[in-house]
């Protein structure tokens, strides 16, 4: 029972890396801003900080747990946005979230977070992809004052 | 207009005899009947891709989800909701009436305050406010009517005031068939800064729905009066005002974070549907909606008026007869109440249902309305898509019948 | 003994594929598959009956009513009630425990009153709870698991006196399989004047139940988890405990006389059944009681322990299978969690999806036992009637390919 | 469009004659019992008094309004038990019902009353013709002293 193609899509060499050996999984000593989301289907969990120098995400740490998406993309979004600006990340967020839920041919400045563009053809997993930028989301409308005071609840599952 | 002919034989059941004789369904305020589409879309789920859904990563579970949240939205779209999330499905209207009761009226209502109703409100839209006042301290007050059945506006405006905290109230009576002109309640009623549920069970299956001309806050309405299956009742809430609501029932589905001692609630509106909900039934409800969208509902009206004027016309020429409500079809839905003769409703439906035609007879749930009436109960006869004027006329030949039995001198004067 | 292949047969949706293969359906815990018979009595009650019960004299009515009232009367013989009047027809499961919670629980509690549950229960079992207590002021104590799934009944002993009002409880673990005790439960609440609700979601469809024996005072389940329609869940209750609980949804059936100010309430078990009833689910639910009785609820409660030995053994088999509940299989219902090396839950039912076997993966409305067990979420397989020896083998097939995909170590010893 | 004879076992002409000009359809002035029963789904409501002479019913009297069935079955019972003792009349009572329920065979001492058995036809007003017998129940169980203060049910309709 060979797996089937579409499945390597979505498990990427790449993704797995990320899930196996977590970049940035740590939380920070000194952070500007936390928030937290959860996916109350499977229990995704993810905590995530920021520091900022200026305008700019000088360190980033998450933790939390879930499956090789939730995890690998948290890992790949903490490299992403690392050493940008609010806006930058805010920007590339939105590119991600257009790939993932829209199947949008992904912004070439994705870079590596284009492979999880195999989740799309997995709506259920969607969520998971998307749960550790929603938090990035949170975090950044915190930071600009729009803080929600306890931790926001981050969609709802499929 | 429709073409009743051929929309009679997308319905099985009206190919059915009884005791001999054809089926004439005028019963369609309780329920209606299902035309095949529907029948058909319940068994597709049942034979294709039942699971439980939002609980699944499976293919199945997957499938299920996406049919059950796109007849969430399709339900949206009907009644022109800003949002899917406005939708909460229910067991049936009543289930959808007492979440408001439950979860807008308990956390709400204090000593003191005032409910809106009205004299023709069905049980469903009364004794939850009853059992709510109850609980709460709060009053009810009811709007009255007039003589030909509408309400007493007047009156409307003298109860409607600074204590109003909310006006429940009927878009349709499903005894008169008064269709209440809702715009300058509701408008009332938001001034002083009441919120507006609308009981649209016998209005949304018969007249287009727009929520957002309407203004209400909230609709609450069941698929099984408008060709859908039993089993699914829909609340409509302004996001807003549902998103500030605490749950009613409480289960699997309505969490977002279990711990032993205390929980932290879903999202609007799966915070409102606990457990595994009834998808089979409002994914074929789905279909209804489809099926009601292909006739259009302004065609459905067009014809249920024109049906309802030959029936008034038809009841008027029978002897001793007494209808109630507005007598203008374009003021009333199809729902026809009347008292015949000295003859008690529950003995002229029996003879009736020997003719084949299935009508309603008691206090349609709406004892109190019944003794305004000074009647133990009505007769009443309903329409929709599938009855045409052979109905109407099978009803009073029937009616002739009755008198005979009874000894009551009835004549159609034109019969 | 079952003859699967004749009743997968039954079963329309069993020769579907998913992704090109045959479907493996191993989420039975969730909610069952649907024989053909289920569907075509669905199919019957709307081409045939379809009519409101209980409010009409014409024929359809009577016979819609007819069909409900056997319903009714077919599930209280399944389950060995006194009466019929001892069922009452809910949306589901979760509803019928919200309706004690509700009915009886706000009723009777009082601050410092003790409600009993366990560290096992569905969220079902343990929100509305949660709900009651903080209304009332009274407290839930849980009563927690040995390490091998099962009750601690020392800690029951302690956990249940004077103080206690209700214990529910869950006949059957929907997370470990585990199947409780009950009737030492059941004896030593009654030695304390408590009353006792059993969760049968997961029992009632697969062990004959038998509420005089078992001596419960309130049994909750839903017919979707047995072969029925979506839409129907049941509550048992003894008719003296019924009688004195006041309503819970308010409309109409569930009254006698109404007045504009006050309502007198129906008699047992109409006085909970509010609106529009879900009649046609209900009656299809009977066909549901029929297909399980023609084959034995003897024979299908043997059919499941021996797929379940042969599963446990095949998965013990699996290197790095860590599976939860009870290791012996006749002391378990059919339903097998586990974790599997250290693959997240939902990526492995992804790939199981993808070799056509479905599966559960997910906290299983058990977030707090997910804490307990100290996992995020568990894979669960879980069986009934259509399920045979072929699908076990489906399953830790697929589950080697997972760990391929993984890169984890999985080798079955025998496979 | 003619009847069907079957309609005509329904509508008896004795059973339209109490209808029209119903027996014993007065409140008494000394009633030794007075209980009402109603049925919800047609509203049909009967109340009934009974004076005794020692065991015997000396006097009937009743009220109330409903269907053709219910009050014409209201007429027949108070002039079937007026005069018997309390035993007889539940004698009386019990056999009718049997009658009804169960389309067993009239009992002879029935009389009159067998026309009503036409009902059983018409499952659906079976409890309008046993309306008026269950408040005589009640009537005499309430006399034996197992009254229940507040007025009953009787039965739910169908
Ligand atoms: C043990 C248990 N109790 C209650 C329920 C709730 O059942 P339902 O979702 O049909 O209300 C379930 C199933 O989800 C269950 O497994
Ligand atoms: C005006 C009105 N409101 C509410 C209801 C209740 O609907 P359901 O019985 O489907 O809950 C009905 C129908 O019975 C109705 O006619």
């Amino acid at each position: 029972m060979p797996l089937e193609p579409e499945l390597d899509e979505l498990y990427r060499e790449i993704i797995l890396d990320h899930y196996r050996s977590p970049r940035n999984h740590a939380p920070l000593a000194h952070a500007d801003v936390s928030e937290e989301g959860l996916n109350p289907l499977c229990g995704d969990e993810i905590a995530l900080q920021l520091a900022f120098n200026d305008d700019r995400i000088a360190a980033i740490g998450w933790g939390g747990r879930g499956c090789s998406i939730s995890q690998a993309a948290a890992s790949m979004m903490s490299e992403a946005v690392l050493g940008r600006t609010a806006a930058e990340a805010e920007a590339l967020r939105a590119a991600f979230e257009a790939m993932m839920s829209s199947g949008a041919e992904p912004d070439s400045e994705l870079g590596d977070l284009e492979v999880l563009q195999g989740v799309n053809k997995f709506p259920v997993r969607i969520k998971c992809a998307l749960l550790a930028w929603k938090v990035l989301a949170q975090a950044l409308a915190a930071r600009a004052g729009h803080s929600s005071r306890q931790p926001r609840q981050v969609e709802r599952s499929r | 207009m429709l073409d009743v002919a051929a929309i009679r034989r997308d319905f099985p059941i009206l190919a059915r005899q009884v005791r001999g004789r054809r089926l004439v369904y005028l019963d369609n305020a309780a329920t209606t009947q299902k035309p095949r589409q529907v029948i058909e879309a319940l068994v597709r789920v049942y034979e294709q891709h039942n699971a439980n859904p939002h609980r699944g990563v499976h293919t199945l579970a997957t499938e299920t989800t996406d049919l059950y949240e796109a007849a969430r939205a399709h339900v949206a779209r009907f009644i022109n909701a800003r949002r899917a999330e406005e939708v909460v499905f229910t067991e049936n209207a009543t289930a959808a009436i007492n979440l408001v009761a439950h979860s807008w009226g308990r956390a709400t209502l204090k000593p003191r305050d005032e409910v809106v109703l009205t004299h023709m409100e069905h049980h469903a839209n009364l004794v939850p406010w009853q059992i709510t006042a109850a609980e709460t301290g709060a009053v009810l007050r009811f709007i009255p009517l007039l003589p030909d059945g509408t309400l007493d506006m007047d009156a409307a405006r003298r109860l409607i005031g600074p204590a109003t905290r909310i006006v429940a109230v009927t878009a349709m009576s499903n005894v008169l068939g008064t269709i209440n002109d809702l715009r300058p309640l509701i408008d009332l009623a938001h001034e002083f800064g009441a919120v507006v549920l609308v009981d649209g069970a016998q209005s949304v299956p018969h007249i287009a729905t727009d929520v957002q001309a309407l203004h209400c806050d909230f609709l609450a309405f069941s698929a099984h009066k408008m060709l859908g299956p039993t089993g699914v009742g829909v609340l409509y809430g302004r996001y807003e005002l549902l998103d500030r609501m605490g749950p009613f029932l409480a289960g699997g589905s309505m969490i977002l974070k279990v711990e032993w001692e205390r929980s932290r609630y879903n999202e609007v509106p799966w915070r409102f549907e606990a457990g595994t909900p009834n998808y089979a039934d409002a994914i074929a409800f789905d279909a209804a909606l489809d099926y009601l969208e292909a006739l259009g509902m302004d065609a459905v009206r067009e014809h249920e008026v024109q049906l309802t004027a030959y029936a008034l016309g038809r009841l008027a020429e029978v002897d001793g007869m007494r209808i109630f409500g507005p007598p203008d079809a374009t003021r009333r839905g199809g729902v026809i109440s009347f008292y015949y003769g000295d003859i008690h409703p529950h003995d002229v439906g029996t003879v009736l249902d020997y003719a084949g035609v299935a009508v309603r007879a008691g206090h349609h749930c709406a004892q109190p309305l019944m003794q305004l009436l000074d009647v133990p109960a009505t007769v009443r006869a309903s329409f929709y898509v599938y009855n045409g004027r052979d109905d109407v006329d099978a009803l009073t030949d029937a009616l002739t019948e009755t008198a005979k039995v009874f000894g009551y001198a009835a004549r159609t004067r034109a019969g």
